[in-house]
């Protein structure tokens, strides 16, 4: 019964990635700029670009491309980045954990965070907490990550030198976890805000609203303590329509790794998208496109599988 | 049986069937299986059976909101599905229905007056004056105070949105009103004066019921005729007084034991 | 029902709204007022002033960083980024929409295409696809305005389709069909209104969102151009001077947060006013018990209990209200019973009579908010249960009075196995450990006839009928041999003949167990099988109490007897049945006298006014009207 | 009640563990010998035969040696990998003495037959390895027929026609080229690029994408110990992000500081501030071919309006001088110290328009570029520009492109797309810029300027091996040009760099590439 779900859930991601191949393709295809010229520097001869792009193969028609590329890809093949020179799924390995790891930290901290807040609030309805959470949501979802990110790197990195400004680990003698949790405080915190404020928002109302279910009124009814109806009870069952949106949350904190990979000097893959964009490196950005939709794809069917583990009738439905 | 204004040939209805995408076959369900029945013009049909006996299905079948798997549906000797295709405004003038929930069958964003006229202009193409008229006399007709067609449906009780779901029906001036449990979601002596403004309205304009009911004091208060369904087929059918008296379908007999009171006042 | 607040009432009565709609309005009436504030040029360099500091004359904000004024390109700015996120906002949701609507409404392959493609533009991080969007299209405020739209549609597409199919097989829209309104008008006059609230609310919760984006991509330098001014720009233009020139990126940055604070609470205003499910008096927190007035104010005019006090239960002078807005109802308006142990004890009434609030009192379930117990006592062995401490209200709940409920799907927590809702009581109780509670809770279902009980306690609640659910419901009442079960309704949402084993089971396990019922029916026919005693409620009031054959087959208050008069009887066809006119009493607005005198035909001048009290017919039977005095 | 709930005791221990959690002081000390750069982007190849950007040359120039090098302080020649040189008297070939005892990083020994491998790989198309390519840049070292190797210490490099800046070429970053390890070349193929092997004074160690390149220190280095133990070069693209990794001590040393944040480094003892100025040129392209800059007298305007002072002193901060004409001052013995800039004169400007026909201005579109190598602060130099422009009636608007896609735009000409546009070079010789972009008919001649006096002038220049007459040619050729104003003369970029007090020996050079062979750290 569990299995079928998952299985079913799990032949239905193969269609999605699929289209997903499709518009990662034509969306970087479309994107101006010749690769060769880049790869080349400004005084390329035509028969230099001309070679690279057979090289390439860029001239090649799109469909065909598109066919080599995902023949290719099928196999592990990513290509190789010509700007690196490097085959493109070693640099992506190379980057995917940082930014897993960011992304990673981001989605536990606002999930912990945003959820636990979001209880308080709601049990502590219109009491001090729930005032104090709620300018503090506020100011949450309508601040721009980026802009917290610097104005956290100006305060605490700069001024207080709290903590590390940018980067994973120190040069020297780093690498350890007491290293990289350092360096990771400010921007999983800068990343984690507007994910977590939203939490909470959604967390508040799902449980005020559970709170009004029948079943909650059962639990008391049967002299249960409050603790237990509010964890057990009503928190269990909030949590169903949460997990989801983690799920996209996790969306939401991969994109915004783009930011503040670029802001915080984070070796990821957001940074690394950011200046492949910029030289054209076609295949490493198709390749990092792909693999982060595709580690999306799977956070969201985990969110899908995690929500039909705690709701019976999502796996009988 | 002659003139019997609607009738209902071995209708079946399945729902499900087919396969998923990846080739699990989907459950299939016969909601309706086999049901031939016929009511005579300006009397009324109980159907009686509890929930999930298909009872409602066959109802939407009636009225061309559903379809039959198999079998025919006729009404005036034309059939409902083929009007349904054809034309749907011919077979809404010849058959509505009123539903259960009250409120769920009125259009929240939509006043009285609206939701009145639109069966008038779709149907009837009637002229805006002419319509307001009209609206006016429905609204009487159903006991509702006139100035109450400006209000949205909210605003109203279930007894009194009841009122205006059975207006709506007559609006479009049919032979015969399908009801679908149109009573069970309102209080006992709310249900009361639906059932008289009913049972009135069919000596008035001659009406043809279908009376769909989990309440068999209800159905055996209003009804000329009596089928109990069990499990999408109709196990027993005949004059109320006989299967009421003398019921001879075990889940008849069931039913009519399970009725709390029963054996205390008989 | 008239003065309905007014929804432009309802935005503004709320003071955090009114703030975000005064901070909102004011902004857009500078931005709009842009062309005839006397400005300087916003694109005008200067570089020998440059990132001159706030104050500094001509300059109220000071200048960037080739000594353009700040206030001029932040006005500016302001107005194109509040621009974008408008129009991009109203674009998603109209493509969204149209999207949405189409997929719900046509269904079958329509919806399948459209959807997987919305699935495939939602497994993207959507900055991600933004950003790669805008690449592909070239930079530029327009691209990344295109961007945005796009990768918001889906949102609106899911959004939209949700809420289209919980509207697309609502009756209206069969009724609809039935009055014969094409597709197109359907879509239009009935399924557009109700859907279109829920794309207000996604407009004006979103419009914030692109704003941010829209900054974000102008940020990365993918948005607006130089010298154009947005506030995503100039942000981006800024944090580079951070160091040396805070001002610069700091102003744009405040000025984004106060548009999106704005916007955001204008937002959950004008959400808390569309949504139908805050509308009466907002989600609330229920809390663990039902509030009440302090002691002496609520023992008022109560005379000390006697004998009463001895009894499992006694119910004394009960008034229970809700206070939605400025409206108080009185659900319950005095309402006082006994129950001897072993005892079987009806209350019937007609919705909103307050039979069901008053078996809520008793032990503390009613919701607070709204709900609270302003007078009264009930007195569980003469301990008084409204103000005992929550420690002990605890103890006695499920212990020795339980409760079976009316829906038990609902009732039952979803997420739980059956038999863990039965054993956790059990555990909470009797202090027995995990595997000796769930072995007594397989017991307990097996007593109430659930079939192959020990198999199925590791079921859900949706795995079974609703008769069996019912039955759980049953067993969780039973578990800790109460002395009081609470029965609200606990078979009206069953069949007949589910009803019909129910009712005997439950009838059958109390005279087990020698448990006191209190049976509360709409049925006066349930009832009459079941209980020994009954009281008829009638607008938050007994009207009328007695053994259940005296008051039933001998009614003294006319709203018994017509109460009886309407109700069909199975095998008495040709009994005429009588209406009662009019409808049953609003307990916000319930008259002075007795509730039922404006439906009743005997009603005189001396039922309008005063309190009517009850007195005594025959022995134990009473009733609440004047002409039983005289 | 009992209601869960949040105390305030419970916030205050929250608030007091992160306080506690973030006391640590932020940097950990870096060891005394290994120097952190804060480098302006990644490394793209550690193949100087491959690279094209400055920032990879930077790197390279402390892996690998060329034939020669340049003098301290100056852009001159002297013996590097080669102790002497001869050329022949047809100015073809070029004839090395190559120094003994040299070691490649891998223990390979240095000789003619290595040079021979380098110089055929990179010119040879049928060379088995020429598949470890492209080469874009290696044109620069001239039009190289073939490579001899005469004794095992000495080869000759005969041209295809004489190329006189080949020796300043071979002797900058692009000539380190002739120093790599063919053991390594061949060992790692196209990964080569990713592993390097030089002879230089620093040899490579680990290369952690997006965080940090690190060299070690090259103990047999044939000139000598190198003073530091390694470097690490830290990524770091985002120039705020540089500035706040100085300002908090995660790097010891930042090229290229913004600016603006210049101040805040020379105004604290604990940083030292360098500037070099080298052969760099910011100028606007003007579309000689269309309208209104067909016109000399338009072109001169454009010169006359704009106020470069102001520019270079208020937005570039001094980091700039500006530009009199198309050779940069660095190439002291190239330059024109007679050339004097156009002064700023909008009322010129405004009479020359008029005369050319213009009277009431006239619109033009420019490309203006986000970044790029050497465009300094293109977006703000763009604005203030607009601003000047306008003020004397030329009207311009701007389209910002990001670099590359800018490149694809300008690169194949302007004609029909845009009138200005800005751009930069660096170079290390003055033949190299005026030969691509000013020469009839050049590669990236995008404003299709033409003076066949000029043309002259440049091939006279190429062909001619003493070095007093090539620059009398280019002088010569630099007042033609002035003249002409093909383009907008803005600016010449004096290179920065700002490291931490305990930093020493360390020079920026005017080749832009950073030396840290003599550099220590106290």
């Amino acid at each position: 019964m569990l299995n079928s779900y998952i299985l079913r859930r799990l032949l239905l991601i193969a269609p999605v990635l699929f289209g997903v191949t499709i518009i990662v393709f034509l969306v970087i295809s479309l994107v101006p700029g010749d690769p060769a010229k880049a790869i080349l520097g400004t005084f390329a001869t035509p028969e230099a670009v001309a070679q690279v792009r057979h090289d390439l193969g860029l001239d090649e028609s799109l469909p065909a491309q598109y066919g080599i590329w995902l023949f290719n890809l099928l196999q592990g093949d990513f290509g190789r980045s010509y700007i690196l020179h490097k085959p493109v799924i070693v640099e992506i390995m190379a980057r995917l954990f940082p930014t897993l790891l960011l992304a990673g930290v981001a989605l536990v901290l606002s999930s912990v965070f945003g959820i636990l807040l979001g209880i308080v609030a709601a049990v502590r309805q219109n009491a001090w907490p729930d005032k104090v959470i709620t300018v503090a949501v506020l100011i949450g979802i309508s601040t721009p990550s980026f802009w917290l990110g610097i104005l956290l790197i100006f305060w605490f990195g700069v001024r207080l030198a709290w903590l590390p400004v940018g980067g994973m680990q120190e040069m020297f003698g780093g690498g350890g976890v007491w290293d990289v949790t350092r360096h990771l405080v400010l921007p999983s915190c800068a990343l984690a805000a507007v994910a977590g404020a939203v939490l909470v928002r959604l967390t508040r109302g799902a449980m005020l609203e559970v709170m009004r279910q029948d079943f909650v009124r059962t639990a008391r009814a049967k002299g249960l303590p409050e603790r237990r109806v509010i964890f057990v009870h009503a928190f269990r069952n909030a949590l169903v329509g949460i997990i989801p949106v983690i799920g996209l949350e996790a969306g939401f904190v991969l994109g915004g790794a783009v930011y503040i990979e670029t802001v915080f000097q984070w070796p990821g893959i957001g940074r690394m998208l950011v200046s492949a964009i910029s030289t054209r490196d076609i295949l490493l950005v198709q390749g990092g496109v792909l693999v982060i939709a595709f580690a999306y794809v799977l956070i969201n069917l985990l969110a899908d599988i995690a929500q039909s583990l705690l709701d019976p009738r999502i796996r009988a439905g | 049986m002659s003139g019997a204004v609607l009738s209902t040939q071995d209708v079946v209805r399945e729902f499900g069937g087919g396969r998923r995408w990846f080739g699990t076959p989907r459950p299939q369900v016969r909601a309706v299986d086999g049901v031939s029945l016929a009511v005579p013009r300006g009397r009324t049909l109980g159907i009686v059976g509890e929930s999930g006996c298909g009872k409602s299905t066959l109802a939407r079948m009636m009225v061309g909101l559903l379809l039959p798997s198999s079998g025919a549906i006729e009404i005036d000797g034309a059939s409902v599905a083929e009007l349904a295709r054809t034309d749907r405004k011919a077979l809404h003038r010849k058959v509505q229905m009123v539903f259960q929930d009250p409120l769920g069958s009125l259009n929240p964003r939509k006043t009285v007056q609206q939701i009145l006229e639109a069966p008038l202009r779709a149907l009837h193409g009637m002229e805006r004056a002419a319509r307001r008229e009209r609206v006016a006399e429905l609204m009487s007709l159903v006991s509702l105070r006139a100035e109450f067609a400006e209000r949205y449906p909210h605003e109203f009780s279930g007894g009194q949105s009841q009122r205006i779901g059975i207006a709506r029906a007559l609006a479009a001036n049919p032979e015969v009103i399908v009801l679908d449990e149109p009573v069970s979601a309102l209080d006992v002596s709310v249900q009361a004066q639906v059932l008289m403004l009913l049972a009135d309205l069919q000596a008035r304009l001659g009406l043809t019921y279908v009376f769909i009911s989990h309440d068999l004091a209800v159905v055996e208060t209003i009804s000329d005729e009596v089928a109990m369904m069990y499990f999408g087929k109709v196990v027993e059918r005949g004059p109320r007084a006989r299967i009421f008296a003398d019921p001879q379908h075990e889940y008849t007999k069931l039913l009519l034991a399970s009725i709390p009171g029963a054996r205390q006042k008989t | 029902m008239s003065g309905r607040p007014t929804a432009w009432r309802l935005l503004t009565q709320n003071a955090v709204v009114a703030f975000g709609l005064g901070l909102l309005g004011v902004l857009v009436l500078i931005v709009l007022a842009a062309p005839v504030l006397p400005l300087l040029d916003p694109n005008v360099t200067d570089v020998l002033h440059r990132l001159k500091p706030p104050l500094f004359p001509g300059h109220p904000l000071g200048t960037d960083q080739v000594g353009r004024d700040i206030l001029s390109r932040l006005i500016w700015g302001t107005r194109l980024s509040l621009a974008v996120g408008v129009i991009a906002a109203l674009t998603a949701a109209f493509v969204g929409s149209v999207i949405g609507l189409s997929a719900a409404f046509y269904g079958g392959l329509a919806d399948t295409l459209l959807m997987r493609g919305i699935d495939m533009l939602m497994a993207f991080p959507y900055l991600l696809l933004a950003l790669a969007i805008v690449a592909a299209l070239g930079p530029g405020l327009f691209n990344a305005m295109m961007a945005i739209i796009i990768v918001n549609i889906p949102f609106f597409a899911r959004g939209v389709r949700g809420g289209t199919l919980s509207v697309v097989n609502a009756d209206f829209m069969a009724a609809a069909r039935l009055s014969g309104l094409t597709n197109l008008q359907i879509i239009a006059t009935e399924l557009l209104p109700n859907v279109l609230p829920g794309i207000v609310i996604g407009v004006s919760t979103t419009i914030g969102w692109m704003i941010l984006e829209t900054a974000g991509l102008s940020f990365l330098g993918l948005g607006a151009q130089p010298p154009q001014a947005d506030l995503g720009g100039m942000l981006g233009e800024g944090r580079n001077l951070i160091q040396v020139a805070p001002h610069v990126a700091t102003i744009p940055g405040v000025v984004i947060l106060l548009l999106a604070v704005g916007i955001n609470l204008v937002g959950d205003g004008l959400r808390d006013v569309l949504d139908p499910k805050l509308k009466s008096g907002g989600l609330a927190r229920t809390h663990a018990r039902t509030a009440a007035a302090r002691g002496e104010e609520r023992r008022r005019g109560l005379t000390p209990a006697g004998s009463d006090a001895r009894l499992p239960l006694a119910v004394r002078g009960l008034h229970t209200q809700f206070t939605v807005g400025r409206q108080v109802y009185k659900a319950v308006g005095g309402v006082s019973f006994t129950v001897k142990p072993g005892e079987a004890v009806g209350l019937v009434g007609e919705s909103g009579s307050g039979k069901t609030v008053t078996a809520l009192s008793i032990a503390g379930l009613v919701a607070t908010p709204p709900g609270k117990i302003v007078q009264g006592e009930i007195l569980h062995h003469g301990e008084d249960l409204v103000d005992a401490p929550m420690a002990r209200l605890q103890a006695v709940r499920g212990n020795s009075i339980a409760y079976v409920f009316q829906d038990p799907l609902t009732t039952l927590n979803p997420l739980m196995p059956v038999g863990e809702q039965v054993a956790e009581t059990i555990r909470r109780h009797q202090g027995v450990p995990r595997a000796e509670a769930w072995r007594r809770a397989i017991a307990l279902l097996e007593s109430v006839r659930l079939p192959d009980a020990a198999a199925r306690a590791s079921s859900y609640p949706h795995e079974f009928s609703g008769g069996q659910r019912q039955r759980v419901g049953i067993a969780m009442a039973l578990a800790n041999n109460p002395e009081v079960i609470v029965a609200d309704e606990p078979t009206t949402a069953l069949d007949v003949t589910t009803q019909a084993q129910v009712l005997a089971l439950l009838n059958d396990l109390r005279r087990e167990r020698n448990a006191a019922l209190v049976f509360i029916s709409h049925d006066v026919g349930v009832i009459a099988e079941l209980c020994d005693t009954v009281y008829v409620m009638y607008g938050g009031k007994v009207v009328e109490s007695g053994p259940v054959a005296d008051v039933l087959q001998a009614p003294a208050h006319p709203y018994t007897q017509r109460l009886l008069a309407c109700v069909p009887v199975l095998g008495h066809p040709d009994r005429k049945i009588e209406p009662i006119p009019g409808l049953p009493p609003a307990t916000n607005a319930l008259p002075d006298g007795c509730a039922f005198a404006p439906r009743c035909d005997l009603a005189e001048a001396r039922c309008r006014s005063g309190s009517i009290e009850l007195v005594a017919v025959s022995g134990e039977h009473l009733a609440r009207c004047v002409r039983v005095a005289a | 009640m009992q209601d869960f709930r949040l105390t305030r005791r419970g916030l205050l221990a929250g608030t007091a563990a992160i306080a506690a959690f973030g006391a640590r002081r932020a940097s950990a000390q870096t060891p005394n010998n290994v120097l952190v750069i804060g480098h302006v982007a990644e490394l793209q190849t550690l193949d100087p035969a491959q690279a094209v950007t400055i920032s990879d040359f930077r790197i390279l120039a402390n892996i690998y040696e060329g034939l020669l090098r340049y003098k301290d302080d100056t852009l001159d020649v002297e013996p590097g990998l080669a102790e002497s040189w001869t050329l022949s008297p047809d100015a073809k070939t070029y004839t090395f003495k190559l120094r003994q005892g040299v070691k490649f990083h891998d223990g390979g020994d240095f000789n003619a037959e290595t040079v021979k491998f380098n110089f055929d790989r990179v010119t040879q198309k049928d060379h088995p390895y020429a598949n470890t390519g492209p080469f874009p840049f290696v044109f620069t070292l001239g039009p190289v027929e073939k490579t001899e190797v005469l004794d095992p210490y000495t080869v000759a490099i005969t041209l295809k026609e004489p190329y006189s800046p080949m020796l300043t070429m071979l002797a900058g970053a692009i000539g380190g080229l002739a120093g790599i390890s063919p053991a390594a070349v061949k060992k790692y193929g196209k990964d080569f690029a990713r592993n390097g092997g030089g002879t230089g004074p620093f040899k490579f160690t680990l290369w952690e994408s997006g965080q940090r390149f690190v060299l070690d220190a090259n103990p047999t280095w044939w000139r000598g110990k190198v003073k530091l133990a390694g470097l690490v070069y830290r990524p770091i693209v985002d120039e705020n992000a540089r500035v706040s990794e100085m300002l908090s001590g995660g790097t010891d040393i930042t090229i290229e500081v913004p600016p603006d944040n210049i101040a805040t480094f020379t105004a604290s003892k604990n940083f030292t501030f360098y500037e070099q100025s080298g052969p760099h040129l910011w100028y606007l392209m003007l579309n000689c071919k269309e309208k209104p800059f067909d016109d000399k007298r338009v072109r001169q305007a454009a010169n006359y309006a704009i106020n470069k002072e102001a520019l270079v002193t208020e937005i570039l901060k001094g980091t700039a001088t500006v530009a009199a004409g198309v050779t940069p001052p660095a190439f002291t013995w190239a330059h024109d110290n007679d050339l004097k800039p156009y002064s700023y004169d909008p009322a010129k400007a405004k009479a020359l328009l008029a005369e050319a026909g213009y009277p009431n201005g006239v619109d033009v579109t420019f490309y203006v570029t986000e970044s790029g190598s050497g465009m300094l602060s293109p977006i703000l130099m763009g604005t203030a520009i607009q601003a000047d422009l306008a003020a004397a009636g030329i009207r311009a608007k701007i389209e910002t492109y990001e670099w590359n896609t800018f490149l694809g735009k300008i690169i194949p000409g302007m004609e029909g797309k845009a009138q200005v546009a800005e751009l930069s070079f660096m170079t290390q010789d003055p033949d190299m810029h005026p030969f691509l972009a000013l020469r009839t008919g050049a590669p990236v001649n995008s404003g299709r300027y033409s003076n066949p006096k000029v043309d002259a002038l440049i091939d006279a220049a190429r062909a001619e091996p003493n070095i007093a007459k090539r620059g009398a040619l280019y002088k010569q050729m630099q007042d033609l040009i002035a003249d002409d104003a093909p383009w907008v003369f803005i600016a010449n970029w004096k290179q920065n760099a700002v490291s931490s007090a305990a930093v020493k020996g360390f020079k920026l050079h005017p080749s832009f590439t950073t030396r840290f062979w003599d550099t220590s750290k106290a």
